[in-house]
């Protein structure tokens, strides 16, 4: 992200938000919604919150933890997110209870982009990288843009944002380790043939270096754009403190770029994996 | 209405409330206008270009942060084009950290940087000298004298000196610094630390050692900054750990004449208005007209009281 | 059954945790059994008679306490016949911190205290040094390895060096007290730190100045043991901030050989039998045989992953 | 307290108790009721414990805070405490609820002494001091000692205690601010009334300077014996960080004594107000 001048005016809000819902998804993962301001609800897909954790007993998670947009309604004024339960941050979110405070600031970063030559984009996503991912697909409707979602899991019990993508009309292929669908030799086969039948103008992916790998030669076999979206800690959020780069090559050199302000969502091919 | 404004040297702030170099860039201005603040201070640039540390370059300790960030940079040409232009409508003075190796490397970069835009030079002399077997300048009083002296024959702006707290005896680098002509001191970086993480038995940081940050070094910066307030007679701006007005407070009656926010903003990026609000509001309940009353308001007079007087009677 | 016992030179202790000085008096005894303990450490005792500090002496901050107790002490007369004589039939070794002003006091009163029912001296050697103008002891090389020398040569006890954080390289007083003689280190005493009371805007401390010790302190603390380690062959002591048998682990994996646990006593006083207990523990779940392999366990081999692999995928 | 040799067994607990009870008992007091093993509930009147506090939002009191003991049932295994809320500490505190685990030390110290040959004390406290005072009454009771009770207040809403010492067989005269009866020359009045009658064989108070100054006074004018229970800041409570010092005037000379080690009843006329 650069600049010609400052921004006239905010566009990212640091407040308390109000917690309307926080429950339970499945065995890991929870689903927030917070009640914001008007500025924090403008978020878009793939952009991030900064989210202040309260202290589980014994911990004290200190730095905010960053989380995927999982939803934004601008009307209603509310975010949403999807989270994994990992570590003292997140154990400490799962705390909050509706009515309770919630400190937040965003949107962050940049989103995801379409361009309106595309048909058909993939979307492939495993785990709570999909929480990132799913917005996606309501984006992609509204700019009438097809999407086929191959998301992938343990096990079809942990197929998540199943009913997002279908919701937004999006042709959805699970693939699980359990059914022996979520392998490397599939997946790759699945793409190539989306690839082959025309439905894959661009590719997007989150998180996981497997997938992104993957990814990546496809792209580069087929000279297809894509977009990734990469997670690395955080504590500013705002591109100040330089702690969350990554490597990244660009016309051949490697260079560092900050997660958190050139994106998190970024070119598929310049990404290392 | 409370006046705010503090003299540090021959400039006035609006405010006595500023960034901590490192914890602050333009991004900042996406949350609120960065005119409301006393000045703003650049994360801390150096004429070659650095990658900086390898990862990871935070780790959380209670009460605090450790970093490794190192400085990554890209030179002098880009801070001037793409960096310094961001703040040309902006109100509050700038100030440009800046770090070198030598003592000549620090003279040239000041003047380098001494373009309109720039109010004045933070030296940045925690880093590492290499003529001294690596000990940052601010850990010796000679060179910290040597680096402050040409810094300030190179440039006509003023200078402070951003002191380290990793010494035995703070005041006597504060006189160096002061000796030398600085304008200021900034008390102070990072205190070196270090976290192992016991999964793997590695160090936390990728660089094993770090700065710690937050309210966890607010007692011990607290010291030296009431330390070298009685030291020197420029003016003393406080850094470590201040996260709220009373913070803030509390290092101006030990003698800081401005503070300066950096771990806190990470936390709550409105930290800073929220001290300055405070501020004003301490000032405001407690009869004092003017914030720079704080500086240095501390009591000594020994207490009468045999035993401090703490029954619990209603 | 994990081995617990650890060797700090010439002496093997039965487990690495004991008491800090000052924070550990007989009135344990009336909580827990201190045999379980691996060795005992009195409070600092001086030759001549002292009152302490003005009151208050002790001050929370988050994090952590300050306290500016001094050195109360009834002599030496008082502490061979009234305090020695209450540890006659314990079993866990027993130090005696001594301090002084000058060299020589610490050689007499290391004398003085050599009697049997006493296993060592730890050399409180972060008090001012009247012959330096009252900077500690063990704030130079020189004034550090003078009185290490006079205090081996005048006891045949093992000698404790006990450093001082608040210098600017810790590792070169800690080559001048194990060149001196010194059996083990110490890192280290509390980091001179300071509050003040936004009420009356006076010190929080009586004394104005005093030692922060606590969780908030223990990066730091662990960033010194972890380079005197380096820096020497002997022993180091780990002591700063320890509240948890994960704090005790962190320091042994960091360098050191024992741990001494101070103010988290005063949260918990049973926090070292818990502190033994958790290194057992921790022993067992790693596969660990003797808790001294922890012992500068750390590893520090590069990471290999280009970025940090923190992908939250399932 | 001093020592021969280290005690054999254990004479204080270090443990987590569980709250039975945390109420207010007026606008600023509240009784706290904790379950505790059977070495804690063997405090004696005039002994303390140290409570470890809750952290209220935005606070952290970090020392434990010491209280004295309200009551002690040893079959019951419960310790009580009537608390002031002042500061962080008691504030957090006041948040435990029925059912919470408090972690506490004690008892500690030594209590209360009482001559046999005592046939009636006179007990003056005000306030919280009563909290410590009130215990005094049972204990003379089973002694055969009879006790007069001064209890002094604000106003007669904030008398407290009251029920304790008539319970305990008491004769209590309650004085206070509001009705202009606690005023130093009545309170002075009445004492030497007492005195006078030979009622008082032995005075005890707590805290307030002001009401120590006044009987010991009285104490030295008439060669009384006296007991006053001191406070001060405590850390480790078990007499070895010397900060809860105090200054005594011994045999003329002055000297420190630790208030959780060699009190924190100490003799009226020793004590420095
Ligand atoms: C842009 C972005 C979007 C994200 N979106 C989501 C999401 O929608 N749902 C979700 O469940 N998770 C998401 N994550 C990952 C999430 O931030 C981490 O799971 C979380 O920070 C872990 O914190 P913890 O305290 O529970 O774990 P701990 O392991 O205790 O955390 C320790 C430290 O490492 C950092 N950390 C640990 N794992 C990660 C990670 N994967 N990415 C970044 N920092 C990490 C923490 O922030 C903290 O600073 C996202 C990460 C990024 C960078
Ligand atoms: C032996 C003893 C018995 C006590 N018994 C009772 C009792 O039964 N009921 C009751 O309400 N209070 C009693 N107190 C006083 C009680 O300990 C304090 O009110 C309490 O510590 C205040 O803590 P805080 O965090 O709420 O206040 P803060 O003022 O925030 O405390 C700051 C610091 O000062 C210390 N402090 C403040 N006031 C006192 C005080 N009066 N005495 C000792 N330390 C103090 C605190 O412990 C803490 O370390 C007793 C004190 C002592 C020494
Ligand atoms: C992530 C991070 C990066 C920093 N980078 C710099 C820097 O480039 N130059 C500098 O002088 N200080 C740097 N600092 C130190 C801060 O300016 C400040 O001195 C220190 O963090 C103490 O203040 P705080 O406790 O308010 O954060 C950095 C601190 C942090 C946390
Ligand atoms: C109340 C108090 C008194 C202390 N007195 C002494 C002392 O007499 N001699 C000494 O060498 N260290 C003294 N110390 C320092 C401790 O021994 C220890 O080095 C320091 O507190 C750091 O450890 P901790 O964080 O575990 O408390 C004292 C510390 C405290 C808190
Ligand atoms: S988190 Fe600070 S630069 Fe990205
Ligand atoms: S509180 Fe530690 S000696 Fe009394």
């Amino acid at each position: 992200m650069t600049y010609a001048a400052l921004p006239a005016t905010p566009s990212v809000a640091d407040e308390r938000g109000i917690v309307l819902h926080n429950e339970k998804v499945n065995a890991e993962y929870r689903h927030l919604v917070v009640g914001t301001s008007a500025l924090a609800a403008t978020a878009k897909p793939g952009q991030f919150f900064q989210l202040a954790c309260p202290q589980p007993p014994g911990e004290t998670p200190y730095l905010r933890r960053p989380m995927s947009v999982y939803g934004a309604d601008p009307k209603a004024h509310t975010v949403s997110f999807l989270y994994k339960v990992a570590g003292a941050g997140t154990r400490g979110l799962a705390m909050l209870r509706q009515g309770d405070r919630c400190g937040l600031m965003g949107p962050l970063g940049h989103g995801f982009w379409l361009d309106q030559a595309w048909r058909n984009i993939v979307v492939l996503g495993r785990g709570v990288g999909l929480a990132t991912l799913g917005p996606l697909a309501g984006m992609a409707q509204k700019a009438g843009v097809g999407v086929t979602a191959i998301l992938s899991a343990r096990s079809p019990a942990l197929v998540m944002s199943e009913e997002v993508f279908r919701e937004a009309g999006a042709h959805v292929i699970a693939v699980t380790d359990s059914e022996g669908t979520a392998d490397p030799a599939n997946v790759d086969r699945l793409m190539r043939g989306l690839i082959a039948d025309g439905l894959c103008a661009a590719m997007f992916t989150c998180g996981s270096s497997r997938l992104l790998k993957l990814l990546q030669k496809l792209a580069r076999a087929h000279d297809l754009p894509g977009q990734v979206a990469l997670e690395q800690q955080m504590a500013c959020g705002l591109g100040m403190c330089f702690c969350c780069v990554r490597d990244f090559i660009v016309d051949g050199q490697t260079e560092h770029r900050r997660v958190c302000w050139d994106g998190p969502v970024f070119d598929l091919r310049e990404a290392v994996a | 209405m409370i006046d705010m404004s503090v003299r540090i040297g021959s400039l006035t702030l609006a405010n006595p409330v500023m960034p901590a170099s490192g914890t602050f860039a333009e991004g900042m201005a996406q949350v609120f206008d960065l005119n409301a603040l006393g000045a703003l201070v650049t994360k801390t640039i150096t004429a070659e270009l650095r990658t900086g540390n390898p990862l990871p370059r935070v780790a959380e300790v209670p009460g605090g942060m450790l970093n490794a960030i190192g400085i990554p940079s890209k030179g002098v040409p880009y801070f001037l084009t793409k960096i310094l232009p961001l703040y040309r409508d902006c109100r509050a003075p700038l100030f440009v950290s800046i770090s070198a190796p030598t003592a000549e490397g620090f003279a040239e970069l000041a003047a380098a940087v001494s373009v309109p835009g720039v109010t004045g030079i933070e030296a940045n002399i925690s880093c590492p000298n290499i003529e001294e077997d690596g000990r940052a300048f601010a850990q010796r009083a000679g060179a910290t004298e040597a680096a402050i002296r040409l810094i300030k024959a190179a440039t006509h702006l003023p200078v402070w000196a951003k002191l380290s707290p990793n010494v035995g005896d703070v005041a006597e680098i504060a006189r160096a610094a002061e000796e030398a002509g600085a304008d200021a001191l900034v008390v102070s970086n990072t205190i070196l630390a270090m976290a192992i993480d016991l999964e793997n038995f590695r160090p936390k940081l990728g660089n094993t050692m770090g700065g710690l940050s937050g309210p966890a070094i607010k007692p011990i910066v607290l010291r030296q900054v009431y330390q070298c307030a009685r030291a020197v007679k420029i003016p003393v701006i406080g850094c470590g750990g201040i996260a709220t007005a009373h913070d803030a407070a509390e290092f101006m009656v030990a003698g800081a004449a401005a503070v300066q926010v950096g771990t806190a903003s990470f936390i709550n990026s409105r930290t800073m208005l929220e001290v300055i609000d405070g501020l004003a509001q301490f000032c405001a309940q407690r009869g004092f007209a003017r914030v720079a009353e704080l500086t240095g308001a501390i009591r000594l007079e020994a207490d009468h009281a045999q035993t401090a007087e703490m029954e619990t009677v209603a």
